[in-house]
């Protein structure tokens, strides 16, 4: 109930776009309500918000210009007030993209209940209005409805135990995390003459104490971060996304937990101005270790839709390599590559949002055709569900960085920020030597994030079906498949139109951080262009490799159809088992990041009584997850017990009680004297 | 005119209670709900008047109602109301349980009546001796109320509340004797001498040391009333062992109560010793009081004490809200303390429906709520929500408020650990509350009551909660900030 | 650019593909026969392995009766793959063929393409051994690449560009000053990465098809026909490239530094020797070192990375 | 009739005087009998003490505490307290927390230390006599060391009523009372508390068999 209005000046085009994606999604959270039928209406009014949120975002990021509004006021403060700008526009198109394709796979779906159903577009409405605010109020407003919201989706009405530990993991992490950004807005305010204005922020942020610029990066970090999910604040993230409806955790780790990157841009670059290169090194370090670890868990995992979810993490931390290397740039008025780390910083926002809402979409596919998640009892299943194979292999090959898909693109930006960091003079030597550290860790990442999604695609798509549910699967409906190749087509479209997306993301990178006059080291251009600049020519790279293939295939094609055999495995029929699954596939790895991961096997073997041969084998391998159990979970037992500790004060004795206040008195007393 | 209507808001409820104690059963019923519905009606049509046209005194200036009282009083009335609503079917229930005895339900009615007249006085009187004396008198009463179900430690419960509270409003007295002392000087030996008006008026002239030393023992007592930490000892046993009704009019009336009485005096003592002295008293006690409570609330394993630990806290908040001083932080406050009254009273009314269903309060035991009980289940999960300041509720705009107004007036170090402290005591919150609205419940609970009348009760106070949080409607705005006007003393 | 620039571009790039294509399967064949005298065997010819490619290339397919589409394109990706990587690193002259189209970064995105494609083929026949392999490969590479990517960052960071072009006409002008501490470290470092990625001694084993010792071949041995002429021409012309972005980074000299047909003439004969000599020298790993185990990988490979670390520090620690 | 100052002071410091003995015998006595008995004498020597301020200053009002002190604290409680020990089965403090004559030593050494630290003649009052307000203070002391180290319900309320009469005292010596309708609320919540005390009493004696506050230690945490 949000009294009229009374400033809108989100005019023109852009305006009604913004209007008709609101207005829907207002109409699409109350038709579930309304009645049981219009659920699935709402979902297709989800989408279409969704394609118009794209719009809006395609509109701003294109035409610049900014478009703001505001409604309501509680103590004199305005619960909605919008300002969109270019940066709020990046996360716009990710946001129109993924929440169009996530919609549009539960239309026709069974809604499991009505409040979900309706609390979703609400869901993706909080996260339009974390996208505009203005304002520390509204902001926070619309981040702890986004939070709430989504623990809600994460949770549902008729929930498991597990599942209501990890949503309540999640909730009390997002808000301690909040009041984190509580106390940084209001050290902000306080420097702007009590205004919760952002752009009075920025005006006002050169006045503030350096020691108030750290305090509000370390309490921006901690807060931001924790929406993130980077190391080590990330420990809610890999339970509450695979528990979640699959279309849900698209959004979560596709939108969701950019948000988190959103604020940190938006605070330490945009109202800020960058800050002491600390600040920089400090988001590298952060970022490198999510990189790392968030890949390294990741291939550790069997369950599909946990794995993708320690990937956010581990893309995350590359995010935050361009973010910190823009940083640590930009503080030593290196701005042209500033510019360029942080722009691909957000270009990777953008293609990881993408790519892992089709991989989250993927693996709701195959949930739903199988209902299973766990990779060792899927297989086989391009034969049953093409399409949905080809959109996930592509989804893989783009967040494995690989050329000529998206996720290369930014990636390829990044190594060229990190190396900019690494090599400018003006940058203090132990400085480039970290960013010349974090770039080992990229490559490492990558080339680990390959291994993971070879794994990951095979063992789920080829071979042999491992499970009679896998075996007699049948691909998505129509809607899903659709959804799943408007991603793939992203993921190729952004792969080879990098140059102008790139161009666009640098215009918008310039109006945070203004690049002199300086030369740009390197850029992603769609044509070649020579020169000693690096360059990527992703449109003239994929253009030639299509002949080179397309010539291959045609002389493979020309060798006539082959002849069908069985596989060879040593002259006994194939069986499912004798192919690696995801456990054994990992296993190289496993060992040889063995001192990190920590590997803990158990295997049983029955034998045939009173024989030395086995009759059944089982084995079980688990990595210990450091931060999680032998940090988190140690320090929570201890806080528990503290509080244990102290519940004894209150021992029921009427005497001890009167001892307190007497206690109490006579220190006041002194204290007053 | 005004006098009538002053006398029948205090003389009502007395009388009412009074017949309630001789008449039967349903008949207290039925005197107990009219007089209920004439006391809320002439309370908020008295606060309205205020509001309206600005403070009202009556009898010789010993009775005046200036916004902050009136906004005390509208508080009290429509949360007494709530009670009084939720009352026959809580004691149905009971009776049938045979906690209660029959006899018990006509003296509940009266007592819930006296109860009334007592806490609607508090905000009438322009005089301290008089408010103390109020006060106390409402500590006797509920603390017969706290008692009524003759259980163990319900008997315990009343007991540590009526030595303890006793003992506390005796410091409370000390600090009362003190301020006249401090004030016989300026204005004589008259009863002059207590009226806050006046207090505050010659607040300048007042004995500083004298002063210093009232607000000490008036923090000391009032601080026991209201639950401050270490004073706080009887508080959880008290609420948890009422009967809900009277849980939601303790933890959403009293305390409200005893607020002001020391907002009263720290208003005298800003006026004459100046901003730091109570002010830094306030921050530190509020800071403790929310700091102590959490590790209890961590760890409890008893419903009613959960929420009776979180009224703590949110009493803690207070007193840093008003410590912090400045406009913004005051009218967080303000607004925080209204939406403390309504959230926290359906939640005492809704965990009482469970407590009730379940036959238990232990936490252990309550799972599946929703399941089980959709409607006490859905009110409750969604207070908690609401309570903790989640958006959309009011809450999240107060602990906004405060938490801002005392960093910009400095505190900030106070307003983080707050801010820090107050999402903890959240997670604790929502710990238990997830435990109990999701999971399975045994297959032994029986379903939980239905009825439209049931859900419109607890739900209608959260709606205001949370509508609060989007938008507050202008008269409500500007009667907010007369209060807040008044609570900033002589620097508003 | 203008249109004679362009042909002569294209020039090159012709040239230099359809030399790699050609150079490939006999720097194969050279280093089977050096190898051969080293176990005191007189080898095969020096052209068995176009023997080799043009029999498979002949022969009617056999495929597994699992796989898809993903293993019958396969091998085309890969070689494809390869084919447009082969264009982007200088030979004859200090700039590549396709100048400005992509840099190191892009080769290597291209070398992680053509194996990810090769990994999952592997995965398509269900067959224990494609597992072993790709699993294998893929946890290789994984460990090869920062080493990878360091050692030719470093000379990245010397030439303030990662564009290969850039680095190799750098390399020229320093001349001898190019061998610093830090150059040599990478160029070490870089050379342990070649062996890994082309699966010699002591990583892998190149003629064997001994199933548990077996890694690249493991993924290749349910491709047959066409597919597997294709694959193994791929993993030919993958030496030949792997060791000319090696010459090019760091001993890049002899190559033209403008385009003029005898310098290009001369810098062309310079590089086949310097691939040559790469070859025979893999070669003379495979004969003398044994191939270690699996887990002694890491080691060695970390022990890469590290020297390529230990030049970018040298670098950048150093060097005022 | 009326006083003069002098004198009165004389006689208001007896009276304190007389108050602070009578406060050490309590904390000193283990029958709570013999305590109820004290405190009635207590009570008396406060009601004097209002009357003499009142007779002196002219405050007539004072009479009237006077009277409603005597009435209430005197006689009624006394009585009350009277009814509820014959109820109880055990009628004197067995282990109190501390022990008789640790407590009486305490209470002298309250006593001691309130004499020396506060300086009654410094409230420079028309009515001149500094052992008023320290006695007033310690017997507020006494009452809450009494309050706190008995473990009977009953001598907890004894206590609570010395800490009252100790509030009352300072309030005749700090400022010649309160005003009377102030001085009626406080004897009326007064009164009404302890018939709740009664109430509680025969409660935990029916529940509990005993006053002993040992059996209510089941409310923790």
């Amino acid at each position: 109930m949000i009294p009229a209005p009374e400033e809108i000046v989100l005019a023109g085009p852009a305006g009604w776009l913004w209007l008709a994606a609101a207005g829907t999604l207002i109409l699409a959270a109350i038709a579930p309500l309304a009645s049981r039928r219009l659920a699935s209406i709402g979902a297709l009014l989800s989408t279409g918000a969704g394609l118009s949120i794209l719009g809006f975002g395609i509109v701003v990021l294109i035409g610049g210009g900014t478009y703001t509004a505001e409604w309501g006021q509680v103590l004199g403060l305005a619960p909605i007030a919008l300002h969109y700008d270019g940066l709020s526009a990046v996360f716009l198109v990710a946001l129109g993209l993924t929440s169009a394709a996530a919609s549009l796979t539960v239309v026709g779906r069974p809604v499991r209940s009505r409040v979900e159903a309706s609390a979703y577009p609400l869901f993706l409405a909080s996260m339009l209005l974390v996208l505009g605010a203005r304002d520390a109020f509204s902001f926070l407003l619309a981040w702890e409805l986004m939070a709430l919201l989504s623990a809600l989706l994460v949770v549902g009405l008729r929930p498991t135990r597990s599942v209501v530990s990890a949503g309540y993991l999640y909730l009390a992490m997002t808000h301690v995390a909040t009041a984190a950004l509580l106390v940084a807005f209001a050290l902000l305010a306080t420097g702007s003459g009590g205004a919760l204005d952002f752009v009075a922020w920025r005006g006002a942020a050169p006045s503030l104490s350096p020691m108030v610029h750290d305090a509000v990066f370390v309490l921006a970090f901690l807060g931001f971060g924790t929406k993130a999910g980077t190391l080590p604040l990330h420990a809610w993230l890999p339970r509450a996304h695979p528990v979640a409806p699959s279309h849900v955790s698209a959004l979560m780790s596709g939108v969701m937990i950019k948000t988190g990157i959103y604020g940190l841009v938006r605070i330490l670059v945009d109202v800020l101005g960058g800050g002491p290169d600390w600040w920089g090194v400090a988001i590298l370090v952060a970022g490198a270790f999510s990189a790392v670890l968030g890949v390294l868990y990741a291939l550790m995992q069997h369950d599909l839709k946990r794995l993708l979810a320690f990937h956010s993490i581990e893309n995350i931390g590359i995010i935050l390599l361009g973010l910190g290397a823009a940083i640590i740039l930009a503080a030593h008025d290196q701005d042209a590559l500033a510019a360029m780390a942080l722009t691909a910083a957000l270009f990777h926002s953008i293609n990881h949002a993408v790519f892992k809402s089709l991989l989250f979409l993927g693996a709701g596919a195959v949930l739903a055709a199988t209902g299973l998640r766990d990779l060792n009892r899927l297989g086989g299943l391009a034969r049953a569900m093409p399409v949905t194979a080809l959109a996930f292999g592509i989804g893989a090959a783009a967040i494995s960085g690989l050329p000529p898909f998206n996720g290369f693109a930014s990636e390829w930006l990044v190594f060229q920020g990190l190396l900019g960091a690494a090599g400018s003079t003006p940058v203090p030597p132990l400085e480039r030597m970290g960013a010349g550290l974090a770039i080992g860790a990229l490559a490492l990442t990558s080339a680990l994030a390959v291994a993971c999604f070879v794994k990951a695609t095979g063992v789920t798509f080829l071979g042999l079906p491992r499970s009679s549910a896998a075996a007699d699967a049948h691909d998505v409906g129509r809607p899903a498949r659709l959804a799943l190749t408007l991603l793939a087509a992203a993921c190729v479209a952004l792969g080879l139109g990098a140059g102008p997306a790139v161009a666009a993301l640098t215009r918008v990178a310039a109006t945070l951080i203004p690049p002199g006059s300086a030369a740009v080291t390197a850029t992603v251009s769609a044509a070649p262009a020579a020169g000693p600049a690096a360059t990527y020519a992703a449109l003239a790279i994929g253009l030639l490799l299509v002949p080179a293939v397309a010539f291959a295939v045609f002389a493979l094609r020309r060798a006539g159809s082959a002849r069908r055999v069985d596989t060879w495995t040593c002259g006994i029929a194939p069986q499912p088992a004798f192919q690696y699954n995801a456990t054994s596939f990992a296993k190289p790895i496993r060992l040889f990041f063995g001192r990190l991961l920590l590997p803990e096997r158990e295997i049983h073997i029955e034998y045939h009584p009173g024989t030395p041969f086995p009759l059944a084998m089982r084995y079980r391998s688990e990595v210990t997850l450091i931060l999680e159990d032998r940090v988190f979970r140690p320090a929570h037992a201890l806080s528990v017990r503290f509080a244990e500790l102290v519940r004894r004060v209150q021992s029921g004795s009427l005497q001890l009680y009167l001892a307190y206040t007497v206690g109490a008195v006579l220190v006041l007393l002194w204290w007053a004297r | 005119m005004i006098e009538l209507t002053a006398a029948v808001l205090v003389l009502v409820p007395l009388v009412g209670g009074g017949l309630a104690w001789v008449l039967p059963a349903d008949g207290s019923r039925r005197v107990a709900a009219v007089a209920m519905t004439v006391t809320a009606v002439v309370g908020l049509g008295l606060s309205g008047v205020c509001f309206g046209l600005g403070a009202i005194r009556a009898f010789g200036g010993l009775l005046v109602l200036d916004a902050l009282g009136a906004y005390v009083l509208a508080l009290t009335v429509v949360v007494a109301a709530l009670a009084m609503a939720a009352s026959p079917r809580y004691l149905r229930h009971e009776l049938e349980s045979g906690a209660l005895r029959a006899l018990d339900e006509a003296r509940y009615y009266a007592l819930l009546l006296w109860f009334l007249a007592g806490l609607v006085a508090i905000p009438l009187l322009d005089n301290l001796g008089l408010l103390w004396v109020a006060i106390e008198a409402t500590t006797v009463v509920s603390a017969l109320l706290v008692g009524i179900t003759r259980t163990p430690q319900a008997i315990e419960a009343a007991w540590k509340y009526l030595i303890l509270g006793t003992i506390g409003l005796g410091f409370a007295l000390l600090g009362t004797l003190l301020a006249y002392a401090s004030s016989v000087p300026a204005l004589g030996e008259t009863s002059e001498a207590l009226a806050w008006t006046r207090l505050v008026a010659v607040a300048p002239m007042l004995d500083p040391n004298m002063l210093r030393l009232a607000f000490l023992f008036a923090l000391v007592g009032y601080g026991t009333k209201m639950g401050l930490v270490p004073f706080h000892t009887w508080l959880p046993d008290a609420h948890s062992q009422a009967p809900s009704p009277i849980s939601a009019l303790l933890s959403g009336v009293t305390l409200n109560a005893a607020l002001y009485a020391l907002v009263r005096f720290h208003l005298v003592a800003i006026g004459g010793l100046g901003e730091g002295y109570s002010s830094t008293l306030l921050i530190g006690f509020g800071l403790l009081t929310i700091a102590v409570a959490l590790p209890f609330m961590v760890a409890q394993g008893d419903l009613k004490r959960l929420l009776a630990y979180s009224s703590v806290e949110h009493m803690g908040i207070l007193a840093l809200a008003i410590g912090f001083g400045g406009p913004l932080a005051l009218l967080g406050g303000t607004l925080h303390m209204g939406l403390h009254s309504l959230a926290k009273s359906s939640l005492f009314l809704s965990a009482g429906e469970l407590v009730q269903q379940y036959g238990t309060p232990r936490l252990a035991r309550l799972r599946g709520a929703l399941g089980a009980a959709p409607i006490a289940g859905g009110a409750f999960g969604t207070g908690i929500v609401l309570l903790a300041g989640l958006p959309p509720s009011g809450i999240f705009v107060t602990e906004f408020a405060i938490v801002l107004g005392g960093i910009q007036r400095g505190h900030v170090l106070a307003a983080a650990v707050a801010a820090l402290l107050l999402s903890l005591a959240f997670a604790a919150l929502a710990f238990h509350g997830a435990r109990l609205i999701f999971g399975q419940p045994q297959s032994t609970t029986p379903q939980g009551g239905r009825g439209r009348w049931l859900a419109i009760r607890l739900a209608v106070p959260l709606a205001v909660v949370a509508l609060l949080g989007l938008w507050t409607p202008d008269p409500i705005a500007a009667a907010l900030d007369a209060v807040r006007a008044i609570l900033g003393g002589t620097h508003g | 650019m203008s249109g004679a620039a362009a042909l002569v571009d294209l020039a090159l790039a012709v040239l230099q593909l359809g030399l790699f294509l050609a150079v490939a399967p006999l720097l194969a064949g050279t280093m089977k026969r050096t190898k051969a005298r080293f176990q005191g065997r007189r080898g095969p010819t020096l052209v068995q392995p176009y023997r080799d490619l043009a029999k498979w290339w002949s022969k009617r397919p056999l495929a597994s009766s699992t796989t898809g589409p993903v293993a019958r394109h396969a091998p085309a990706v890969v070689f494809g793959a390869f084919v447009v990587a082969a264009l982007l690193v200088p030979f004859a002259a200090g700039r590549p063929p396709l100048a400005g189209w992509g840099d190191l970064f892009v080769v290597i995105g291209l070398l992680a393409t053509a194996r990810f494609v090769l990994a999952l083929a592997a995965l398509d026949a269900g067959s224990a051994f494609g597992g072993m392999g790709s699993s294998r490969d893929v946890a290789i590479s994984a460990l090869a690449e920062p080493g990878l990517v360091l050692a030719l960052a470093g000379a990245a960071l010397a030439a303030g560009s990662s564009d290969l072009g850039t680095i190799s006409l750098f390399g020229l002008r320093e001349g001898v000053g190019l061998l610093g501490p830090s150059h040599l470290l990478a160029a070490v470092a870089f050379g342990i990465i070649v062996v890994a990625e082309t699966g010699h001694h002591p990583v892998d084993n190149p003629d064997t098809h001994l199933e548990l010792t077996m890694i690249h071949e493991g993924m290749l041995l349910e491709a047959s026909g066409r597919s597997l002429a294709l694959l193994v021409f791929a993993s030919e012309l993958k030496l030949v490239l792997l060791a000319a972005l090696f010459a090019a980074a760091f001993l890049p000299f002899g190559a033209a530094t403008e385009l003029a047909p005898l310098p290009l003439l001369l810098g062309l004969g310079i590089g086949l020797v310097k691939v040559f000599l790469i070859g025979q020298g893999l070669a003379l790993l495979d004969a003398t070192v044994a191939k270690a185990r699996i887990l002694a990988l890491p080691d060695l490979l970390g022990l890469a990375s590290l020297l390529a670390l230990t030049g970018l520090g040298a670098r950048l620690l150093l060097v005022p | 009739m009326s006083l003069d100052l002098a004198t009165a002071a004389h006689l208001l410091d007896a009276c304190a005087s007389g108050i602070v003995v009578v406060g050490v015998l309590i904390a000193g006595t283990r029958s709570i009998g013999r305590a109820v008995l004290l405190l009635a004498v207590q009570s008396i020597f406060l009601a004097l003490a209002a009357a003499i301020v009142g007779a002196s200053t002219g405050t007539g009002h004072l009479i009237v505490g006077a009277v409603l002190t005597l009435a209430t604290k005197g006689i009624a409680v006394p009585l009350i307290l009277g009814r509820i020990l014959r109820g109880s089965p055990v009628r004197f403090e067995r282990r109190p927390y501390l022990g008789r004559r640790s407590s009486l030593i305490v209470a002298i050494l309250i006593v001691f230390v309130t004499t020396a630290a506060i300086d009654g003649a410094a409230l420079g009052r028309s009515l001149d006599a500094p052992r008023a307000l320290p006695a007033a203070l310690a017997e507020v002391l006494t009452g809450l060391l009494i309050a706190m180290t008995r473990r009977k319900g009953l001598s907890i309320v004894i206590g609570l009523l010395v800490f009252e009469n100790g509030l009352a005292l300072t309030a005749f010596s700090l400022t010649y009372g309160m005003p009377l309708v102030i001085e009626l609320g406080i004897a009326f919540d007064l009164l009404v508390a302890i018939v709740v005390v009664w109430v509680y009493a025969r409660r935990m004696l029916a529940t509990f068999g005993s006053l002993s506050t040992d059996e209510l230690r089941s409310l923790r945490g």
